[in-house]
């Protein structure tokens, strides 16, 4: 049964040294205050799967020393320009980075949902991000002759993490149609999660919130967290908080103003979170 | 005609490779594909459908992120727009590194869903407003996705045409090269010659880009920038004066 | 664009000799209004696909003599027992039959879905339903040595035909937790759709229906069918009539019994559809 | 203790063969299995999950037909239940047809999930109430289902028991044999072997099934019968007299 936990704290410990963790794209719900929390724990060699793409929330981990591998269609700040501290990190070769393509992330992670242990895809073929992945196979499409196609093995990670609207007792927990967070949750070994809110009702009672919920099943913890992304946004809730990002993007440029950016958002932060 | 805007020429080119389609996706970062997007749907009476992420309006997909991908392979998407730190000569794109990619001298985002739309999606439109040698060069140093493909490999989709700040370029897929169709106004042959890193043919007479007629104008200053302001608000503010009070 | 119709027969026309279709089961809502107007139409040698299995409404197709071809994992009355068209017509060998395991089914839809040729699956090895399953292949996995795993081709149907509760006026068609007629209509080259009712809100605009919408991207044609699904019920607005559907399962035991069926709800409805 | 019905033993008996488990799924059309994990559920203080299929209420599941599958395949069910039209002494299952398929002298619903579930449910418990020579036979017509499988083959679950109206048979995967386990009261080894068409082991002291004790025996007739009475109302009725009204 999932565990309705009292604070981010116990959550937080449940991220451990070396485990394989997939985080969704920026518009899916960062668990940014979580996140936080880890980075105060001093967890490290995560390897971080981006669904299918990751921003702020994983810039933050890298430069926070919390990372080894990256594995991903892209790491961006979007309209705040390229992720500095992956950006860095991938210059000085201090993190081990798996270039993907979108559907190549969605076909490894509907694999692991399906207890498949591959799925294959059209594309990549003559690509160097397929001439770069050793793990991923060419092989005959067995319905056709002289047909190469590529295999991806499940993805299939230790922990999937996200910070979503709301959860019930039961753990059932509310996405609408981000449908990337139910087949990470599907793929994952625990899933962890922070929500805006913790509710009385049944998520799983009205036909209407059912559809868009995950149920509490897949999911390990959760424990709420209010603003839970911020600086990013929450779908149905808040937009991001741009000016803060912005600010990000900025001292996030050279390692003394990341420093600092850990000093006062991240350390300075701990009591009130 | 002379008081277009250089994007609302690119906006008006790109529509028009665009007419008669069924459903054209737009992906993130591309303010002018997704102008262009809106007001080739505009001109389609209803019959177009236009899929831009990051928009609420203007976003069908309800299943998730793998959405937009399982709908291209399916068919259902009929053109996309792709861009590249580096577009070569046979339209390799690379979204990934300069140099030795495990030790970089620049790093971007990364391929997103390049390696796979790139092959499925029938009218793949290259949009790269940087138009230097240091952008189209002779090979790229990373191939996210390659132009073209050997004849057993499954690709139904790839590259159409280019379109930089400068001109717009056809892509003959039977020879792998690029055809200067058109240049833009203010812009020169030899001007494109000298700031393209890749050969490519060049026909005896090249036509200026049309410039959008005033009809066209009004769609695009009118219906669309109010659209795309809902997803690209500086840009729209920027181009076409449409800000937040509007 | 989807087109909004408004009557079932130019819906019912759009349903053509010697078509693949996929049914979804009995409680995702059956277009059983549809059905007899395309009996009525005379229909020939359609390939009916279960997803993954269906009851009352194949079971009338097959009777009608409309059905040449049936993939499925099961035909079922469930608590009216065996289907007793489709058991008379495998007895007298009138159609063939292509034996399924529910999964499989899933996973040919879903590499349609995924624009692949193929999915893999585990299970089937050693069952005579894979030995008898010609166009179904066992392969090698590529990231093992020696694991034989079976290689089930894209299943994609000209037509998905299923009933809903409701649907806007662009096409968009609320299906709620019955994503099996979400992965039909992503699989299909064309959704055929009847609905209680044709609202004029639009589904995709609440972040609650809009999480259990298809778009209309997906939806050929709609059609309202006020109880369109009768005599078998449609989640969340009513339930099988069940005295019905014992008549049924009653009359149908013989030709005599089904042909009076057939006279009774089929041709003697028409006025009334 | 001899107030017990025939279906409140066998509701006990696989109860007992539940416990301790994380997650139980139970099909379609299995009454005595669904309330058996409905009793399991409420034995072990809330930490069982039972998901029925058919039923609202105990029902998980909002990713459409496909999630039973994949959930199986996760890992995420222990067990499952499974039966047939015959079984047979390798516990290969056959819910297709008798004689040649193709002209089948019987024609069965279909193999449902079977050919996928007993492979990866690690926990597959066998139920067929009719134990005749005509169910449980030497060699199925048509295998749903295999019950055992060669090594390389991926195999994670399969079948551990049989349950039928007369006894319960432990299933040994090494040795591809049923063992008598017990007999249900008011049933004798002697009748079973005659009732029984495939052969199987007879441990030298075969005891009789346990009926379950009062306190087991008013969950029974309170909150099981009163949750599986939504599902199988008719069931619920006939063997609880929990009727409509109730």
């Amino acid at each position: 049964m999932t565990d309705i936990l009292s604070s981010i704290d116990p959550l937080a410990a449940k991220v451990t040294d070396g485990v394989v963790i997939t985080l969704p794209p920026d518009y899916s719900g960062c668990a940014n205050a979580l996140w936080r929390a880890v980075i105060r724990r001093g967890v490290k060699d995560l390897h971080l799967v981006g669904v299918p793409v990751f921003g702020y929330h994983g810039d933050l981990l890298i430069g926070a020393g919390c990372v080894a591998t990256v594995e991903t269609s892209a790491v961006t700040m979007g309209e705040h320009g390229l992720a500095p501290r992956f950006t860095a990190a991938v210059k000085a070769g201090s993190i081990r980075v798996l270039d993907a393509t979108c559907p190549a992330i969605h076909a490894g992670l509907q694999a692991a949902e399906r207890g498949a242990p591959f799925s294959v895809m059209r594309g990549l073929i003559g690509s160097d991000i397929l001439d770069r992945r050793a793990d991923w196979r060419i092989i005959d499409n067995p319905f056709a002759e002289g047909d190469p196609i590529v295999a991806i093995p499940a993805i299939t990670p230790d922990l999937a993490v996200f910070h979503a609207p709301k959860a019930d007792r039961q753990g059932n927990v509310w996405i609408g149609v981000r449908r990337e967070c139910m087949v990470m949750a599907h793929a994952a070994r625990d899933t962890l999660v922070t929500v805006e809110e913790i509710v009385d009702d049944d998520l799983m009672a009205d036909p209407s919130t059912k559809a868009g919920t995950i149920p509490g099943l897949y999911v390990s913890a959760v424990a709420e967290a209010k603003q839970g992304a911020w600086p990013q946004g929450l779908y149905t809730r808040y937009g991001n908080d741009n000016d803060h990002l912005a600010r990000y993007a900025e001292m996030a440029r050279t390692e003394e103003g990341f420093a600092a950016y850990l000093s006062e958002v991240v350390s300075g932060r701990e009591a009130a979170e | 005609m002379s008081d277009a805007r250089s994007e609302e020429i690119l906006i008006a080119t790109i529509a028009g490779m665009l007419a008669g389609l069924r459903h054209v996706a737009v992906g993130a970062s591309s303010p002018v594909p997704g102008a262009a997007a809106l007001l080739a749907k505009q001109r389609s009476g209803g019959a177009m459908r236009v899929s831009v992420l990051g928009s609420e309006r203007h976003n069908f997909f309800t299943d998730g992120g793998k959405e937009l991908f399982d709908c291209a392979g399916q068919g259902r998407i009929d053109a996309f727009f792709l861009s590249g730190a580096q577009i070569d000569g046979q339209a390799n794109i690379n979204l990934v590194s300069i140099g030795d990619p495990d030790r970089p001298k620049a790093r971007f985002p990364g391929s997103f869903g390049s390696g796979y739309l790139y092959f499925v999606v029938p009218r793949v439109i290259l949009f790269r407003l940087e138009h230097t040698p240091r952008t189209l060069v002779e090979r790229v140093d990373f191939i996210s996705s390659p132009g073209i493909s050997d004849a057993n490999v499954y690709r139904p989709g790839g590259p159409y045409a280019l379109i930089t700040d400068r001109c717009l370029f056809d892509f003959d897929k039977a020879r792998a090269r690029f055809t200067l169709r058109s240049v833009h106004p203010g812009h020169t042959t030899n001007e494109i010659a000298e700031q393209t890193g890749f050969a490519y043919d060049i026909p005896e007479v090249v036509p200026e880009t049309p410039t959008p007629d005033a009809e066209t104008l009004a769609l695009i200053r009118g219906p669309v920038a109010e659209q795309i302001a809902e997803i690209y608000p500086a840009f729209a503010e920027r181009v076409f004066g449409v800000g937040k009070a509007a």
